[in-house]
């Protein structure tokens, strides 16, 4: 299948996976990722794979586990309660160093909160759980990149032995776009699961995977390696989007996922302000020199996100100096439209 | 070339079957699309709109605040939606169900979809009038195309259905041509 | 001419565990790794370690071996026989980790009548995390979280796990056993490898409840412990096969 | 009668006495040596009435009993 | 009770806990924090509360919403892992606004990782879970101060109507100390349960604790109530401990809970460097004004942590100068010592 | 002279349910409410709010109610209960929230033998989120989950949760129902209503399980979906009391 | 026999028409008139055979039936 | 003043217990003290040590580092840290399981601990020797107040068992007294 085609978000990302050769998937209800679990039972048994309806996120977290243990793909997706609920999984997962595909498709928070689409996770992604773990961290902006970046996302997850997140929103979940399925393109399976996984200690030594290591310093060193690989996954995948021909610029508005676009409509609408988009593609690891050489041209730094105010940490930590930057942001669900952030950066400039 | 539409009305008349359909028939045309519905909190009665871009650049935001055309099939839709109808807005509306403002500005298009429906004695096929409307009225999807996506989409319904449905979109066509 | 009858298992590594001595632990490892042996099934069998004590059975067992979060073993476990339907997977676990944070997991895993093993080692306590009370504790049983002994209006009954599966459909066998001396040793590993051999056929979900030891928290000697096995433990818990639907 | 002996996996051995409660030929008893973990490790009697029965090895938790059948000539 | 007596750190939480009135504790068992739940379960019932061993963290965690909806005053203590899988109901405590007490004696990760003392909780305590909520952290340094910041966050806890975290770690969980208890001290209970608590609709309106907003927009309000009540607490409820006299100092070193007092111990011992201690108390709010001021003075400002670097995150956003900052941390349970950080402070320095 | 021999309970406000025409939940609001009347302990009540569609049932219901996180509704009631003895504390669950997310908590609360009263609305499917498969959807039955019908082998079986809690000691009364005409509702409220007289005279744990129907979900009219109730589920889930041990 | 007779909540009914199906006198019959909410509202058809047995009102969901019994004079 | 104890040996011989004994007596001459455990991994048979500080000022790190007094009960524990030994460290032998190795510095208490126990007929008081030639040897914590504390330990024990333990305790006190 190719040519340009209409499809829901959620979709993409189920197609993304099963393309990149995910043969387990296991997932519990919750709007808004419900159409994910839905395609997925019947698209996984046509696949050949695992569809399991999980009874909970704390079951869908822990089959992802045990299926990564044996050596198939896996990928679990649910929204930001759910989210929560997986934290201790996750956190294993990162310990004993298996590679699976977690999905969230943020909601409105805290607590049950509402459906609407929100950013209020970035945290729980970006500086997760409990121990010093981290995992990339993707944060698509269309349809193509909900099915790229999943597709994408099980390489990543393997080549680093680690869970790769996908943080995207319901806007993203629940809207649908014209996109190009590339169905020639093949995953790489940089690092097979046959060197580690357990299949059977045929023909070689019994394997263990674990992330309990109780010897005096064993633990330390186990997350010194840990930090060896981020440090390599800092330097080899780190991504961002940022128009090298917008060299004049006074304002550099910095944005992730829907928000971004969102941002690329300010900046096409506000040709009285000198604008450009700083987008960080990876939200772990987070382009911090690159974002802080863009910031230095501008006079001032617009963060624009659905909650709060927590990308915006990392942003100025990056840029140092918080003078220069202005914070937009609308939490529980409320979506800023392009009017109102033109608006905000028009009162902010002059 | 970009076209930012707002459809919108109760649960039930097909709105967001509409938006998909446009949308559909511009990923045909190889344009780009987006169509990003909202329900209303409750499940049915509700309230039920969505936005539908069409481009050949690059979307930005999915969400269509200021619309180029507005389709619109009840009252409640109407008077939630017409304060953003600019000059150069087109506006579709229901006129069965809608009762038009005179002092709006923008081209309007009124036409007795629901009635025009009943006529065809398939109350299903309003939103498809609506449709053929739009593609008259506005010619930013071609009307072969959307016969075409019209018959795919309805593909393993039976040929009397399909038949009252391409009917319906050439009625609003037409009713929307003449005007 | 001497011939060695009994011995090591393979499917045991040559080291020595870290259970405290006389523990029900040790007892059923080996059993494990007998019916394996004997199934000729070392190289394709995947264990899933509990957090509990047994949580370094990785180093002791001589197969590819998994540690899942407290609790969350059958999870695991169901996901990788899902995964690889041809391998032999079990779960071991304690009564913290199957029948208290655990529970969802059983009964879903139960239920769903995964074809995989369970051996659960009823010891009436937390014996890692140093003797509170677990879901299956006796009535009356002092621990260090129940200093009063346990009372059931504060602190519930004890659970008997094997009874609340029997009546799910996804469930084969259940049978409950002991380790306190010869005799129940040999029964305990006949149910065993029970558990095992219905999984080679596709049966369905086993569990074998073992009624175990902690000298340690219980405060007794390693004989001591296994007589209020007998007598205390197995009166309340009743010994044999629960169900056998095969 | 058969005649067995038996050889215990000093290292092995955590001193439980398990063993010793199941063999009804007071062939075992509680050892006075210490292994590096530091538990006493049972010792076989050797008096000449062990048959192989394996009852001892059967119940001893750590796999620390041996048990050799000598064939009768 | 009064006087010098030694005591444990995880019975100083407990006996806080009883003398602040909490009168219903739930908790699993999980080291290095099992005392707490031990202890309780014979104090509580003497106290005339609520004692239950949950059967899981989950469980804990909701008892303690229930018991609050209720109007108790109430306590949860668990470690690392545990905490993880509390996410989502400390989301729903602050989003629903029930006050409740949380102790995180944090130990080594990721995954299961090992018992040992350790500080990676520090984000997911801050940070944390699902939506734009935040907690009082709070980090004792010592035994007292164990007794005591418990003892306060019942009050703190009432008032704000706001679950409120204990973060400290297993050496002071494990560790004994001189103390003074001050039983004659009476918790202020500001803002008394009966105004909001579900007790029955005797003689007024039936109430209603939720944290579901489906109305458009009423999740967002109640976002920006949270956060008016959140700008309140920053305001009057940060606290930290800087030695005014300590006016001369090249040094500025920042750490909190343990690490803090073996870095006063550096500071004792290394008189050849001029160095000062800014210890943040309240983890959240965080005192970045009162820390970047005293930051201006320094040529170099450290971080001890034992983690790979979390709270010195909020200590660069304070700062606003990397290049001012050095990061010493040990994850995973290891503890830097008293010489450890002596010795980088003086290569630093010179 | 005109009498009023039925009306709205004052345990309802007078306001218009969120729920689907026909829905059981409505009907069972309904009956609580009643009950809570006759008993005449509205003024001490506290309800336990599912997430699921039932989740503003705190805009209709008139009485102190909150929210439970998904699944955790028995863990907030009986915490509720422990601090309020004196007050009646009930739990209302859908069987995605009781039977599938919330099992453990169900389990435990019920083995705790807590005091509280849970009213349990088994429509065999996720409601609010769109029709998924529940653990107790029937074998066999399409949902957005299950396109090709439920199966033993992938998805496990249909959870009888009577049944399950049965033999637990701590549990004393567990009744199932359903709603799909005048004489099972007039079953139904009886049912309803020993369950809420057994946590005032201090009997223990009490569950009564309704069979409901999701019109919106089955796609199914209100009286074709009740037939389906009676015909379907009620063959599968037998009804009557299943356990009475007060 | 009893006389009774019904009134309807209209803004409570959701024309789930199940009371229709529980009236054995045929008082009840589908309602041509929608209420706020959109659903059309059920009708008491008042045959005069009403007798008040309630059932009408015990099935409905909603609370949307009122029982009224006349006393007999 | 301040005084870092570290005492170390395996489980079983009352490590713990002699350092919370001393930090006890700290505490009721008002003074300030810490006591930080430290187990081996495994359960029995382990390692087993702890730090103990007194002082009359703010304690900082409870970790001890560099002692100035070391207890050592067996061969594994002084060799484990006789590295931490300075000149002026007091190192308080077991000398029933320790060899001394002479090319230490710092002042020696080597006390048969073992067999004194032994003597007394009761092994569990190996650990109240020990205390008693430290508070001998080091004058920090009085006697008196640590009998005191001897006594109000073994509260409810019969009366023989406080005994013995209080002869233990003389006798290491009069065995480190006498060097
Ligand atoms: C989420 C979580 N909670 C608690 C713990 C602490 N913990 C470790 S082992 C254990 C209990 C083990 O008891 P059981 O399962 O009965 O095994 P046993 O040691 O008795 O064999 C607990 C609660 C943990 N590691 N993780
Ligand atoms: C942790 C979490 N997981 C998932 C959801 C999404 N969710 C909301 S309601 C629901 C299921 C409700 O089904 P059921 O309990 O059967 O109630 P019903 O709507 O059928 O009455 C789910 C899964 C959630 N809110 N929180
Ligand atoms: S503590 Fe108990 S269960 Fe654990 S190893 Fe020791 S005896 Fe066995
Ligand atoms: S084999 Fe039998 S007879 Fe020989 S020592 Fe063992 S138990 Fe005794
Ligand atoms: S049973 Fe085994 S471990 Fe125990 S004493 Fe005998 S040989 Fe040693
Ligand atoms: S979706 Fe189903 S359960 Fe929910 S309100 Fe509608 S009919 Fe009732
Ligand atoms: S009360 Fe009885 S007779 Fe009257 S309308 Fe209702 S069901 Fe019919
Ligand atoms: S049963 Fe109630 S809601 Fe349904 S149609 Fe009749 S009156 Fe209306
Ligand atoms: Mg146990
Ligand atoms: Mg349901």
């Amino acid at each position: 299948m190719s040519g340009k085609m209409l499809m829901k978000g959620n979709i993409a990302i189920a197609e993304g996976a099963i393309d990149a050769g995910c043969r387990f998937y296991a997932g519990y209800p919750i709007t808004p990722q419900n159409e994910i679990p839905e395609y997925m039972s019947k698209r996984m048994p046509e696949a050949g794979g695992v569809f399991m309806q999980a009874e909970s996120e704390l079951i869908s977290i822990n089959l992802v586990f045990g299926a990564s243990v044996a050596g198939a793909r896996s990928m679990t997706t649910s929204s930001s309660p759910g989210m929560s609920l997986m934290q201790e999984g996750i956190s294993y997962m990162a310990g004993c160093e298996l590679p699976g595909v977690i999905v969230n498709v943020m909601r409105g928070g805290p607590g049950l909160g509402n459906i609407a689409p929100s950013q209020s996770d970035y945290f729980q992604a970006v500086k997760p759980g409990h121990g010093d773990f981290r995992m990339i961290t993707l944060a698509p902006s269309n349809i193509q990149e909900m099915y790229d970046f999943t597709f994408e996302a099980f390489d990543l997850a393997d080549k680093y032995r680690n869970p790769v997140m996908i943080l995207t929103d319901g806007l993203l979940g629940q809207m649908m776009e014209t996109i190009e399925l590339s169905r020639g393109r093949k995953p790489l399976n940089p690092r097979p699961a046959s060197e580690w996984a357990l299949t059977g200690a045929k023909g070689r030594e019994p394997r263990k995977i674990l992330s309990l290591l109780m010897k005096p310093g064993a633990l330390e060193q186990h997350n010194y390696d840990l930090w060896k690989k981020y440090d390599e996954i800092k330097k080899s995948e780190l991504r961002y989007e940022f128009n090298e021909k917008e060299k004049d610029y006074d304002c550099l508005i910095v944005a992730f996922g829907s928000v971004a676009r969102t941002s690329k409509g300010v900046i096409a609408e506000g040709k009285d302000i000198k604008a450009a988009l700083f987008r960080p593609v990876t939200l772990w690891p987070f382009p911090y020199a690159e974002l802080r050489e863009a910031a230095k041209k501008a006079k001032k730094v617009f963060v624009f996100e659905m909650n709060m105010g927590q990308m915006v940490e990392d942003v100025r930590l990056a840029v140092q100096d918080d003078s220069k930057v202005e914070f937009y942001g609308r939490p529980g669900g409320g979506l800023p439209s392009q009017e109102e952030l033109l608006s905000f950066l028009r009162k902010k400039v002059k | 070339m970009t076209e930012k539409i707002m459809i919108a009305g109760s649960g039930g008349q097909g709105v967001l079957m509409l938006g998909l359909f446009l949308a559909r028939v511009a990923a045909m045309e190889k344009k780009n699309a987006t169509w990003l519905p909202a329900y209303g909190a409750e499940k049915r009665g509700g309230f039920s709109h969505c936005s539908v871009i069409i481009s050949d650049e690059e979307i930005f935001s999915p969400m269509v605040e200021n619309p180029d055309t507005l389709i619109v099939f009840d009252q409640r839709a109407y008077d939630s939606y017409k304060s953003r109808v600019k000059e150069n807005t087109l506006v579709i509306q229901n006129s069965t169900l809608v009762k038009d403002d005179e002092a709006l500005p923008g081209k309007k298009v009124k036409l007795p979809a629901l009635e025009m429906a009943n006529r065809l004695d398939l109350a299903k096929v309003m939103n498809v009038i609506m449709a053929g409307a739009y593609v008259a009225a506005k010619k930013v999807i071609n009307a072969e195309n959307a016969v075409e996506e019209l018959k795919s989409s309805l593909g393993r319904k039976e040929s009397g259905v399909i038949k009252k449905n391409i009917d319906a979109f050439k009625a609003g066509m037409e009713y929307a041509g003449k005007k | 001419m001497e011939k060695l009858i009994y011995g090591m298992p393979e499917s045991l590594k040559n080291v020595s565990t870290t259970y405290c001595p006389g523990c029900s632990h040790s007892t059923v490892h080996k059993l494990i790794a007998e019916v394996i042996d004997e199934l000729k099934v070392r190289e394709k069998t995947i264990g899933v370690a509990p957090v509990g004590c047994a949580v370094f059975a990785y180093d002791f067992w001589n197969f590819d071996v998994t540690e899942a979060a407290h609790g969350r073993n059958q999870a695991v476990s169901a996901a990788i026989k899902r995964v690889l339907p041809d391998n032999v997977v079990f779960s071991y676990q304690g009564d913290g980790d199957l029948a208290s944070i655990g529970m969802a997991e059983t009964i879903h895993t139960a239920n769903r009548g995964e074809n995989i093993t369970v051996i659960f080692i009823n010891n009436t306590n937390y014996g890692m995390t140093g003797g509170q009370m677990a879901p299956t504790s006796l009535l009356g049983q002092v621990t260090t979280t129940s200093p009063k002994g346990r009372d059931a209006q504060h602190y519930g009954y004890p659970i008997k796990m094997l009874e609340l599966l029997a009546p799910l459909e996804g469930v084969k066998y259940l049978e409950r056993v002991k380790v306190t001396n010869a005799a129940s040793v040999i029964k305990a590993k006949k149910a065993i490898k029970k558990a095992f051999e219905n999984q080679i056929n596709n049966t369905g979900f086993s569990m074998i409840e073992v009624l175990g030891s902690c000298p340690a928290n219980w405060k007794k000697e390693p004989a001591e412990a296994n007589r209020w096995v007998d007598e205390k433990m197995a009166e309340f818990y009743p010994l044999g096969v629960i169900k056998d639907a095969r | 009668m058969k005649k067995g002996k038996v050889r215990i996996l000093a290292e092995r051995c955590k001193g439980c006495n398990l063993c010793i409660l199941e063999c009804k030929k007071g062939e075992l008893k509680q050892g006075k040596t210490v292994n590096k973990q530091g538990y006493s490790v049972v010792e076989f009697v050797n008096n000449g009435k062990c048959n192989g029965c394996t009852l001892c090895a059967i119940v001893c938790p750590d796999a620390a009993i041996e048990v050799i059948l000598e064939a009768e000539e």
